[in-house]
């Protein structure tokens, strides 16, 4: 869905989101919230100018509007493959904006993150992945590597992933499975904008996605090994 | 790739005493071998789950030939392999034993 | 027990590093805590999920460490893997050890288990957040075979401080993967020196990417991490606003830059091929003057 | 009566001349002395090669030339046909390419390498005829006797305009081809990397050459020769700890060959640190034929070695061994240079001992490395692992092994060289290296071979040695025994778990098998510690900078 359709929904009111290059970043009202947009549309490649001018918006909105909410508009299809963003320490620039996104956390802002087309892996975990709380588009595509490409680097055939896929959620692509997992919160259909304003009610700084996992059965285990450990002599 | 699940059993060892160790990697063509105490009468309890299938009689041949190294009895030995070597395979049992009763090398 | 860093598995770098005899393991491989994912695809799955977390000491401080090992699956994250770390992060947050070591060796997300791992790594970044804002400063030391990529490349700069090798490797995608995207003219995996002055510890170090570099020993390693214990953490919003400036610098002034060795020769390097050979010692004093400004230490 | 004077003796002569007369015609204007454009290459190879000519193109396990190979492809079939190739290795795709075509039909080669799945099914349909595979040395023999060369390809590192040629540290089989080819009428190219108005040093003089075409690209060179310290085992360790204990000790072997592999590669690793801990420097491992192996620098640099004759360069090496000319053998230029076949014959009649792996031993002691699916041929290692049968002069560990075999095969004194075959009882994937029959055999009935491709006859053998012990072969005193002595350190292979269990113990009281601890190796003892270096970039350190790996080697 293209990102202003979304943001119209979102903000029926009134928004004012810009899009330089794949980069968005604005503001929104809904109900009583101003919410600081940041995101990436065209399926972003997300390389290390993008991510860096992410974390800038975030900085700034966390010096400009203390606690003001912050939402994430996801659509990327992962990092930038390229070998100069590679040589120039992509992973630095994520991180960057992934202790960026923190920071907004501990002092105060609400960052809720919402999955409107892509998201692929490493593009999505620096920035959708660290809110507190996660939802998608129910037509969202989310996946870490399509099945044919995972047949080829795990040398299990397709045929069989494809099988295992529809009783298990902990590998295939799509955003129910992530559901499931407790990767993403929630859905968000029909009201667009109710749904923002009862994930900004609702938000805390917990990360609850293991405790959802278990809950909805697609990750049993993760919350009962964290609890193991920590609860070891 | 199937596993394949072999067990064996050795009886009348001299019981030895030790802690838990675990030595080796489940790495292509190698394995990771787990000692444990077990009260067993004096027994040596394997139990092997293996990548590469079908080396059933290779497997019972090498663990014979540990048993009768060793003589260790009250352990229970856990082998998760993949796809090593008797060499490999002989040298790890020594290192886990060895390790399990403190002097390793 | 060999003195190399590069060549030990997890536990022997965890024996090698901490005080003696001093580790203490929390979900031992006699647990069995395994992978029910990798058993339903009838994979080997290993005693401890490629991963061994504890308590231990070092120089005498307590602290809290995970070593993943490279060995099994390229230390690549699932579910049980990255919940392992991911308590450990959470009872440092509680028990407040002098600070939490994470060995990283791993190509990232475990396929098999993907989007658990995906998650798992978002949570294993989230929990060194954590611990970090808790007052508890994260040692990263990448020196293993398989380098630190994927998520956990994101993940090892979250951290306080990280330590590598020349050996070492950090990044986000592999050569592998970028060469089987974009072709062999983009990234050619095969061209090892050219991997290395991409993501190897060298050009990390003179990047600003890492805080120290040392020769591939345990003894190095350890003295390294004792002194990253003693300088602290500076988790602040003018630490992240300092990495911002000099992340854009960074763009600036490398951002056109189509090879590491060009990178170089703007630091001040009159002969960039010579940086390979040289040993530890010798490229720190050289570096003194001819690197970034470090993008995770406190001015 | 037809008088001597009248009959015809230089057709060979004359039909070169032609071709030399088509040539000059074809090329027109372009030639310059005797260079001719790259361009022009395919139209050279079509007026001086006629059908069924007998073609040498140069190419081994090392140097190749590539680009006269794809120029050769591109040649009309129907001007140029039915050839008879001779090549030491079939190595690159376009050798094999040649006869899907119809421009080559026939082959006589020694080793075929990464080509040896495609050649087998290509023999299968029957596209291509094999000759014979051959040693290196008996296929350079025929070059002389029933296999001159109407053509010879060649590739060298420069040429000046008149023809003479510098082939440098990789000179390998150059001189042998060309030798051949040259004296008997015959004409010979080169391709060459690059034009030069004066060569480092004449190693083909211009007279002997008849074109010389500057390649567009240098001719590729294979680093077949470096094998990576850090992918050595344990087991490797454990291996060459025996080797130096219980053969390169037990008879001062001073003179040798290493294969190619990792196992020799740890016994080179080995010898500044453990064998000299043994107290062996000196007196072992000082005089070699062998390339210059990147896992030799640490032994040369701690003072292990004298001399090192050389089949072809290492990717690398050149810097380290222009450095060391005490040890390797320099030109005035200050470069290396090899020759092939002046170094195997050296490694056949002037050596102790060899010492190499196999894919595949029978319980004879045949051994193989051909496999039902490829048709790889023989490498360097048959004519070293032989016992060469005419030497006469003597040294302590010919004598040595002489002596044992004569325990029970008595008759006048003489020596006996060396064959050790060195291999892990399984390779990767769980294959046994001791098997009832060889592959051999099949893949002969399979390809309509006369005999099977042996690499190294189970008489020539003295040696076994595997991670289970070393099997004395020269002390068995019947078939039985040997076959026992074969079993008994076949470990947990099927051959080896056959073995007569009294028996065996009979032999190793005997000494016929020797286990690590009879020999007094620890087995904890075998750690990757005991290696000089660990790594490529320790191969570096030690020799002091000067060699330059390869990039697929680098980790740093």
């Amino acid at each position: 869905m293209d990102w202003r359709k979304v943001a119209t929904q979102l903000f029926p009111s009134v928004y004012d989101v810009k899009q330089e290059g794949d980069l968005l970043y604005g503001q929104g009202r809904c109900g009583k919230h101003t919410v600081a947009v940041i995101g990436t549309t065209n399926h972003a490649e997300v390389g290390a100018e993008l991510a860096l001018a992410m974390a800038a918006a975030v900085l700034e909105v966390t010096n400009k509007y203390p606690r003001r909410p912050i939402l994430f508009l996801v659509d990327t299809s992962g990092q930038r493959l390229r070998h100069r963003d590679e040589m120039l320490g992509l992973n630095g620039y994520m991180a960057h904006l992934a202790k960026c996104v923190e920071m907004a956390r501990r002092r105060g802002h609400t960052i809720i993150s919402l999955v409107y087309e892509q998201a692929l892996s490493g593009g999505f975990l620096a920035n959708g992945m660290m809110a507190d709380r996660c939802a998608a588009l129910p037509e969202a595509e989310i996946r870490v590597m399509g099945l044919p490409a995972m047949a080829r680097v795990t040398r299990i055939s397709e045929e069989r992933l494809a099988e295992l896929s529809k009783t298990s959620p902990v590998f295939a692509p799509g955003a129910n499975n992530y559901l499931q997992m407790g990767g993403l919160d929630e859905l968000w259909e029909g009201d667009l904008s109710a749904c923002l304003s009862k994930a900004l009610e609702h938000a805390d700084a917990i990360d609850h996605r293991r405790v959802r996992g278990l809950e909805r059965g697609g990750r049993k285990l993760a919350d009962v090994v964290v609890n193991r450990v920590l609860g070891s002599a | 790739m199937a596993m394949e699940n072999l067990k064996y059993r050795f009886d009348g060892g001299k019981p030895i005493s030790g802690e838990t160790a675990i030595v080796g990697v489940l790495g292509s063509g190698n394995l990771e071998v787990l000692v444990e105490p077990a009260r067993l009468d004096g027994a040596c309890e394997i139990e092997v789950s293996t990548a590469a299938r079908g080396f059933g009689t290779i497997w019972q041949a090498v663990m014979k030939d540990f048993f009768a190294r060793h003589h260790a009895g009250d352990i229970r030995i856990s082998v998760n392999d993949a796809g090593a070597t008797p060499a490999i395979v002989s040298l790890r049992l020594d290192q886990a034993i060895e390790t399990f009763k403190g002097n390793h090398k | 027990m060999t003195s190399s860093y590069y060549e030990s598995t997890a536990r022997a770098r965890i024996a090698g590093l901490l005080d003696a005899n001093s580790f203490h393991e929390w979900l031992p491989a006699a647990e069995r805590v395994t992978s029910p994912h990798l058993a339903t695809l009838e994979q080997p799955a290993a005693f401890d999920d490629g991963v061994v977390v504890g308590k231990g000491s070092i120089a005498g401080k307590k602290i809290f460490i995970a070593a993943q090992e490279g060995g099994f699956m390229g230390g690549a994250v699932g579910e049980v893997h990255g919940a392992k770390i991911v308590g450990m992060l959470e009872r440092a947050v509680r028990d407040q050890p002098a600070a939490v070591l994470l060995l990283l060796e791993t190509g990232g997300v475990r396929l098999q288990e993907a989007n658990a791992g995906l998650i798992a790594v978002s949570e294993v970044m989230r929990a060194i957040l954590s611990a970090r804002a808790a007052g508890v400063p994260v040692i990263v030391a990448i020196g293993g075979q398989y380098g630190c990529f994927g998520g956990m490349g994101i993940a090892a700069r979250c951290a306080t401080a990280i330590i590598i090798s020349e050996e070492g490797r950090l990044g986000l995608s592999g050569p592998e993967v970028i060469e089987t995207a974009r072709g062999v003219e983009e990234y050619d995996s095969r061209d090892r020196a050219l991997v290395w002055r991409t993501v190897g510890g060298k050009h990390r170090y003179l990047l600003g990417e890492c805080d120290t570099i040392v020769p591939d020993s345990m003894e190095a390693f350890r003295n390294a991490i004792i002194a990253s214990i003693e300088n602290g953490d500076d988790w602040s919003l003018q630490a992240l606003e300092r990495e911002q400036q000099l992340l854009g610098d960074r763009l600036q002034r490398f951002g056109d830059c189509r090879d590491s060795r060009d990178i170089w020769r703007k630091l001040g390097w009159p002969d960039p091929d010579a940086i390979a050979m040289m040993d530890n010692d010798e490229f720190v004093a050289a570096a003194q003057k001819r690197c970034a400004k470090q993008t995770i230490k406190a001015p | 009566m037809i008088y001597p004077a009248e009959k015809i003796w230089d057709h060979d002569r004359q039909r070169r001349n032609r071709k030399l007369e088509r040539a000059a015609s074809a090329m027109g204007g372009t030639l310059r002395d005797k260079v001719v454009s790259s361009e022009m290459a395919v139209q050279l190879l079509e007026s001086v090669i006629e059908p069924g000519d007998r073609v040498c193109l140069e190419g081994n396990n090392q140097k190749q030339a590539d680009f006269l190979a794809q120029a050769l492809t591109r040649v009309d079939p129907a001007k140029v046909n039915k050839l008879h190739m001779l090549q030491s290795v079939l190595a690159l795709p376009e050798h094999l390419d040649l006869y899907e075509s119809g421009i080559a039909e026939q082959v006589d080669f020694s080793f075929s390498g990464p080509q040896g799945g495609r050649l087998a099914r290509m023999v299968g349909k029957g596209q291509i005829r094999i000759g014979a595979i051959h040693t290196y040395l008996e296929l350079f023999s025929r070059y002389f006797i029933d296999l001159t060369p109407h053509v010879a390809l060649v590739a060298a590192q420069s040429a000046d305009a008149q023809g003479n040629l510098y082939t440098g540290p990789n000179t390998e089989d150059t001189p042998a081809i060309i030798e051949a080819t040259a004296f008997k009428n015959g004409i010979v190219i080169a391709q060459v990397n690059e034009m030069v108005d004066k060569v480092p040093r004449v190693d083909i003089p211009g007279d002997w050459v008849n074109f010389v075409i500057p390649s567009p690209r240098p001719h590729y060179i294979e680093p077949l020769f470096t094998r990576d310290p850090a992918q050595i085992s344990e087991i490797q360790v454990l291996m060459a700890m025996m080797a130096i204990k219980g053969i390169y000790a037990g008879y001062g072997v001073q003179r040798l060959n290493h294969g190619i592999g990792f196992d020799t590669a740890a016994i080179e690793l080995l010898l500044p640190t453990y064998a000299e801990s043994l107290g062996l420097k000196g007196k072992i491992c000082s005089h070699w034929a062998l390339n210059p192996h990147p896992a030799m620098i640490p032994a040369i640099e701690a003072g292990f070695v004298k001399s090192i004759h050389s089949f072809g360069s290492e990717l690398g090496m050149e810097n380290y061994i222009a450095a060391r000319p005490d040890v390797f053998f320099t030109g005035p230029d200050g470069t290396m240079r090899s020759n092939r076949a002046f170094s195997q014959a050296a490694g056949h009649y002037a050596c102790d001992m060899f010492i190499g792996s196999t894919l595949q031993i029978d319980m004879e002691g045949n051994s193989s490395t051909a496999t039902l699916d490829r048709i790889s041929g023989f490498g360097g290692a048959s004519n070293m692992g032989a016992d060469a049968a005419g030497r006469r002069h003597a040294s302590p560990g010919w004598l040595k092994a002489g002596e044992q075999r004569r325990i029970h095969n008595p008759g006048i004194p003489r020596g006996r060289k060396l064959v050790v075959q060195m291999v892990e009882t399984f390779r990767e994937h769980m294959h046994p290296a001791f098997v009832p029959r060889l592959d051999a055999w099949k893949l002969a009935e399979f390809a309509n071979m006369p005999i099977p491709p042996v690499m190294i006859y189970g008489d020539d053998v003295t040696h076994i040695l595997t991670e289970e012990g070393i099997a004395n072969l020269l002390l068995c005193a019947n078939a039985e025994e040997r076959e026992q002595a074969i079993r008994g350190v076949a470990g947990y292979t099927e051959m080896g778990l056959g073995r007569d269990l009294r028996m065996v113990e009979n032999l190793r009281d005997r000494g016929v098998i020797q286990r690590a601890e009879d020999l007094g190796i620890d087995k904890r003892d075998a750690t990757r510690d005991l290696l000089a270096a660990r790594s490529v970039k320790d191969l570096v350190r030690a020799s002091g900078g000067l060699y330059q790996p390869p990039v697929r080697f680098r980790n740093w």
